[in-house]
């Protein structure tokens, strides 16, 4: 396969496909953040409602598997970005190889999140409902906090396999992209990023806030 | 016109007269603009020889023009309607208190000497009436078209209402927030009556067997729950040496000032005591260990009801 | 290709760095608290947004959508919380101390 | 690359369905959507019909008020999310989009498709809500109500609108990105007709403001599954968080159905005034106005919910601010008007009918943008009118004008215009008998999603429900002449009405590609002062 690029018959070059396509993808991404507003907004209302129980409950969180997903999806964003690098140096094995690093970074995020630090949450009978194990004037504004923890991690948790996903795809299609034509890893590189920008938003809300004074 | 009711309060008339003048504003808004596009119409029609001149060049003294008009007209009539809601929504401080309670799918009506009611309201007129409303389920709407007032009924608080009745009549009472399957039927009536006839009524008009003091019954309730426990027996207060803890004192509580751990402070009324009850944690006050335990999910909204009518009644109280 | 990945590598010190701070506020400057979390916080975003996704490599146009998004969030966040934060004790509130 | 130089109309270019259902070119995916559009259109109409044969007796005709309240929901869930919502952006503005920029497709014609399949199975899987016992929380979907006291398939209702909002995200996103990247060489923005800007406007909002419905509706999914959630008052949630989240999206939704119709009137009104559009500007901008401040005033649904007094004062003077935009685009069309050289054709009727129910619609949101005045006024039959005459008499006669005036372009063919202008008329007639005697309704305070009523209410609620046979008619007549039109209609030249515009540079159909040599622009829009006298008959 040479390494011409082609465009498709609306776009004058192939520069000008790539430009569209990447401004497709931040407004997409603009419409994503959108798309998280509402969870921001509902912790706000929920703490709001009960400050000193809502910050109880965010206590009950761990924060050291917090603290290490944080740094793995730091170290994610980074290993993708040097992928993006090596094909845009011409390298495919060495992005093939630091795409994969990106993949375990966040599976191991995956593993921690939903594996480790759920399946204790649930143990200790913190999903918020009739069996929800805190008791005493803190336990409603503790529902409230897991209700909003289970959401936004869930859907945060969607959007990485989503990501994860594409990662893959991208992994497996390697053999088409070269130092000119590679304008679907940079796009899947910015939503890669986004997922790990929202979670530098959650991590605060879910760990930090309420163990602050 | 069929079904119309004049307005029988102040502010409803006063909301009717908003609603003339926003009136007479659409009136000549559409009368400009239908009469210009009728006579565009004819004048400019396609056929017409009429002498079209040459078109105006310069456009934006008309668009400044139109721009500025129509913003001083609208900041007018927002002034307007904000002040008269503002209003709407303050009661005067003698306010007669009427608790209402909505339910799927009825109205529920308490009255402070413990009369009570269902789908229908009895109040004196030329006296101001303030609801106490709350709900037991989902959002209901108390609405009064008469009286030109309404106001969401919302589960786990309170909201009020208030109003001042100026002649004697049956009007119509409506749920307007959709609750279900019978919110249609969720209907009733408001009667307003002279104060005679409102006394009358309410020493005899009231089912028998359910005719219990509010505060009387809250006074029940106020031992049974252990209240009295810590803020000692009529609400005096408790201390270590009295009740073993530091409690407030309840006597002579509403509508005085309270101060509360964040700083802020508060007026106490319905609201705020039955925050207290139901979330104490909410509401520290100033100067006592946080240590009441949370009653909520633990009595209906009709007991907290009772125990603030009781709570209210302390009023000879030695508060400092 | 280097000096990619160095200044790659420099945007995630960094970030390790700042969460490292926000941990410190929380922690060992009570003081700071939240509005420090809150701070350090949008900082992240920020190095996120412009070492690892070029922000600023993008033309206007990307820019322009950026700032909508920020300015749409802003206005979800701050007029819808204007509500509960003026709402709560309304009108028993008589003076802020 | 595919023949560029035969100049095969995009009708003629594949006949088998395949060719239709795999289609990325714009114009099929608009005539698909406007098959799917039209079906949705008459379900929901049904339900309307049913709604005023109900209300036709104080005590209900269709006996349950369980089905009646099942039906109120249906309608404005179906037209709302599946009619007014899309409606003219994927129609019109799908089909018209590359046409007015002179390119040859949008900028992800395969996104298109996709947003065409999202929305076929979102209005699939709502017809199946509807079909398995229905929905009775209304289309607002309330808390608690919904979440934890109403029965019926709210889960699978949810879900519809979820996926229908990703198909609006998809078109919003195409059009910006569209605009912003595929205009012909020479086309400024302010050379941009002005329903591209206002396609701009409306597409802003689709991709700002859907997905905070479609996270709200998540999260109150969420909450009638586990029975626990952050709208839960027992908890000490607030159902008025659900509120105001909703109308976050839903009153800017309002704009997303009426700013294509501003769009539509915009380039309507120039055309048969063989006149330039007054104040290009600042109709321009009042659009972007529109789509900005829409977002601004979302509490003004709430004024009686219980949300705080500064909030309501607050959203109330925004609110006013939000009307000003709108009162200037009508001066401006009138503007337009004067000094022309008007003619009535069944556009130009259609759009003057918007001038004037959107001014009425328009003029009552001045009522209920007072905060007191609106205290008696919400919730009753007078919102109902309200908003009927903004997104019904207003977004519907807009949407049925730019039909009419497109139609040509569109199908090839004109439509017998004696049968248009009296669709027209009777569009206009029939809605202001049916919705006029709402207002006084709702003055007279009859509260709206009442299965049975006073006594006292039923002849103005008589009057409305048998002016809405007319009403129907006028809605059914356009169907049966343009049916008509596509099979024996007059062969249509490739500019019939004259008007400026690339659109019209092109053959009537297009080619598939649009245009056989990519245009170039070098005049400003509605240069009818210029142009040669009208050129059809």
């Amino acid at each position: 396969m040479s390494d011409v690029a082609t465009h498709e018959f609306q776009f004058a070059s192939a520069e000008h496909q790539r430009e569209t396509a990447i401004s497709g993808i931040w407004l997409f991404l603009a419409s994503e953040a959108l798309f998280f507003g509402p969870i921001f907004l509902s912790w706000i209302y929920a703490r709001l409602a009960d400050p000193s129980a809502f910050d109880a409950g965010a206590r009950q969180t761990d924060l050291t598997i917090g603290i290490v997903n944080t740094a793995l999806l730091i170290a994610s964003s980074f290993a993708y970005g040097v992928g993006l690098a090596s094909i845009q140096f011409g390298s495919r094995r060495r992005m093939v190889v630091w795409l994969l690093f990106a993949c375990t970074l966040g599976l191991a995020f995956l593993g921690l999140k939903f594996g480790v630090e759920w399946r204790s949450d649930l143990e200790k009978g913190l999903f918020p409902g009739a069996n929800f194990s805190i008791q005493g004037p803190t336990r409603n504004g503790a529902q409230l906090f897991f209700a909003f923890y289970f959401f936004s991690t869930a859907l945060h948790g969607l959007h990485l396999i989503v990501g994860l996903g594409l990662v893959a795809w991208i992994i497996s299609q390697a053999r088409q992209f070269t130092p000119k034509r590679h304008t679907p890893v940079l796009i899947v590189g910015l939503y890669w990023t986004f997922i790990d920008i929202i979670w530098l938003v959650l991590f605060p809300l879910i760990y930090l806030i309420g163990r602050a004074s | 016109m069929n079904g119309y009711v004049p307005s029988v309060t102040v502010e409803g008339r006063e909301i009717d007269f908003l609603i003339l003048a926003l009136f007479v504003v659409s009136c000549a808004v559409l009368a400009l603009v239908f009469g210009l596009i009728l006579l565009y119409m004819i004048r400019y029609r396609d056929e017409s020889g009429v002498y079209r001149g040459h078109p105006s060049g310069k456009t934006w003294r008309f668009e400044i023009s139109w721009t500025a008009a129509t913003l001083a007209v609208f900041f007018l009539l927002f002034i307007w309607g904000g002040d008269l809601y503002v209003r709407l929504f303050q009661p005067p401080a003698d306010a007669l208190q009427i608790y209402v309670v909505g339910k799927q799918w009825m109205w529920k009506v308490e009255h402070q000497g413990g009369q009570r009611e269902i789908n229908a309201l009895h109040v004196p007129i030329n006296r101001p009436i303030q609801l106490v409303m709350t709900s037991e389920d989902v959002i209901h709407d108390f609405s009064v078209p008469a009286f030109r007032i309404k106001h969401d009924v919302l589960p786990g608080r309170y909201e009020t209402l208030w109003f001042r009745v100026e002649k004697p009549g049956t009007f119509e009472l409506f749920c307007t927030q959709l609750c279900g399957v019978g919110h249609y039927s969720m209907t009733g009536e408001v009667v307003a009556m002279s104060q005679p006839d409102f006394e009358n009524w309410l020493s005899g008009g009231a089912p028998a067997g359910q005719h219990e003091d509010m505060a009387a019954a809250g006074k029940e309730l106020y031992a049974a729950r252990g209240c009295s426990g810590c803020h000692g027996e009529g609400g005096v207060g408790g201390s270590p040496e009295t009740t073993g803890v530091s409690a407030p004192a309840l006597a002579g509580l509403i509508g005085s000032s309270v101060k509360l751990q964040t700083g802020a402070t508060v007026t106490a009324d319905e609201k705020f005591i039955r925050d207290c009850i139901l979330t104490p944690d909410k509401t520290p006050v100033a100067g006592y260990p946080q240590i009441m335990p949370s009653f909520a999910g633990q009595i209906s909204e009709e007991k907290v009801l009772r125990l603030i009518a009781y709570i209210k009644s302390l009023r000879s109280g030695n508060r400092t | 290709m280097t000096g990619v990945v160095v200044r790659l590598f420099a945007v995630a010190s960094l970030m390790v760095a700042l969460l490292a701070a926000e941990l410190a506020a929380v922690f060992i400057f009570p003081a700071w608290g939240r509005i420090g979390v809150a701070i350090i916080a949008a900082a992240m975003v920020g190095v996120a947004a412009f070492g690892f996704m070029d922000l600023r490599r993008e033309g206007p146009p990307v820019w322009l959508l950026a700032a909508a998004a920020l300015l749409w969030l802003a206005i979800l966040l701050g007029l819808g919380s204007l509500d509960p934060l003026t709402r709560t004790l309304y009108p028993t509130v008589i003076a802020a101390p | 690359m595919t023949h560029s130089a035969a100049q095969v109309s995009y009708l003629d270019d594949g006949h088998t369905l395949r060719s239709w259902l795999l289609s990325t070119d714009h114009k099929r995916i608009a005539i698909l959507y406007i098959v799917a559009i039209t079906f949705f259109f008459f379900v929901g109409g049904v339900a309307a019909f049913l709604i005023r044969y109900n209300l036709i007796s104080p005590n209900g005709l269709i006996g349950s008020a369980e089905t009646y309240n099942r039906l109120f929901s249906m309608h404005g869930i179906l037209m709302v999310w599946f009619f007014l919502v899309p409606a003219a952006p994927v129609t019109l503005g799908n089909f018209l989009t590359p046409l007015m920029l002179g390119a040859r497709d949008l900028a992800f014609p395969r996104l298109n498709l996709l947003s065409w399949y999202l929305f076929v199975i979102a209005g699939f899987i709502a017809l199946y809500a509807v079909v398995g016992g229905g929905v009775d929380t209304g289309w607002t979907f309330y808390t608690p109500l919904t979440s934890f006291y109403s029965k019926g398939h709210v889960v699978a209702a949810v879900v519809a609108i979820f996926i229908a909002g990703f198909s609006s995200i998809a078109t919003g996103l195409n059009f910006i990105i569209s605009i912003h990247k595929l205009r012909a060489p020479g086309m400024t923005w302010y050379k941009m007709p002005v329903f591209l800007w206002s396609l701009y406007a409306t597409s802003v909002i689709l991709v700002l403001a859907t997905p905070v419905l479609a996270m709200t509706l998540l999260l109150l999914a969420f909450e009638r599954i586990f029975g626990i959630g952050v709208f839960d008052p027992a908890i000490g949630g607030d159902p008025l968080l659900f509120q105001h989240l909703f109308w976050f999206y839903s009153h800017p939704a309002v704009y997303v159905m009426i700013l294509p119709g501003f769009g539509v009137i915009s380039e309507i009104i120039p055309a048969f005034s063989r006149k330039e559009l007054f104040g290009y500007k600042f109709v321009v901008w009042a659009s972007i106005a529109i789509a900005v401040i829409g977002f601004l005033v979302w509490g003004h649904h709430m004024f009686v919910a219980g949300t705080s007094l500064y909030s309501a004062i607050v959203f109330s003077l925004l609110s006013y601010m939000v009307a000003v935009p709108s009162a200037i685009k009508v001066f401006n069309w009138i503007g337009t008007m004067h000094k022309g050289y008007i003619r009535f054709d069944a556009p130009m009727l259609y759009a003057i009918g918007f001038i004037g129910l959107f001014t009425t619609g328009g003029l009552t949101g001045l009522f209920v943008a007072a905060l007191a005045a609106d205290v008696h006024l919400t919730q009753t039959y007078f919102v109902v009118a309200h908003f009927h005459y903004v997104m019904v008499g207003g977004m519907v006669s807009a949407y049925f004008a730019g039909f009419h005036f497109w139609w040509p372009k569109m199908t090839g063919r004109l439509y017998p215009e004696m049968w248009g202008r009296v669709g027209a008329i009777l569009i206009f007639v029939g809605f202001n008998l049916t919705f006029f005697p709402q207002f006084l309704l709702g003055y007279l305070g009859m509260p709206r999603r009442y299965f049975a009523y006073p006594q006292h209410f039923e002849a103005l609620n008589l009057l409305s429900s048998a002016s809405a046979m007319v009403l129907a008619v006028g809605y059914l007549l356009p169907l049966g002449y343009f049916a008509w039109s596509l099979l024996y209609g007059e062969r249509a030249s490739a500019n019939p009405w004259g008007a400026t515009g690339l659109e019209w540079t092109t053959p009537s159909p297009p080619p598939t590609e649009n245009f056989a040599v990519t245009p170039t622009v070098t005049q400003p829009p509605y240069q009818y002062e210029h142009a040669e006298t009208v050129s059809h008959e």
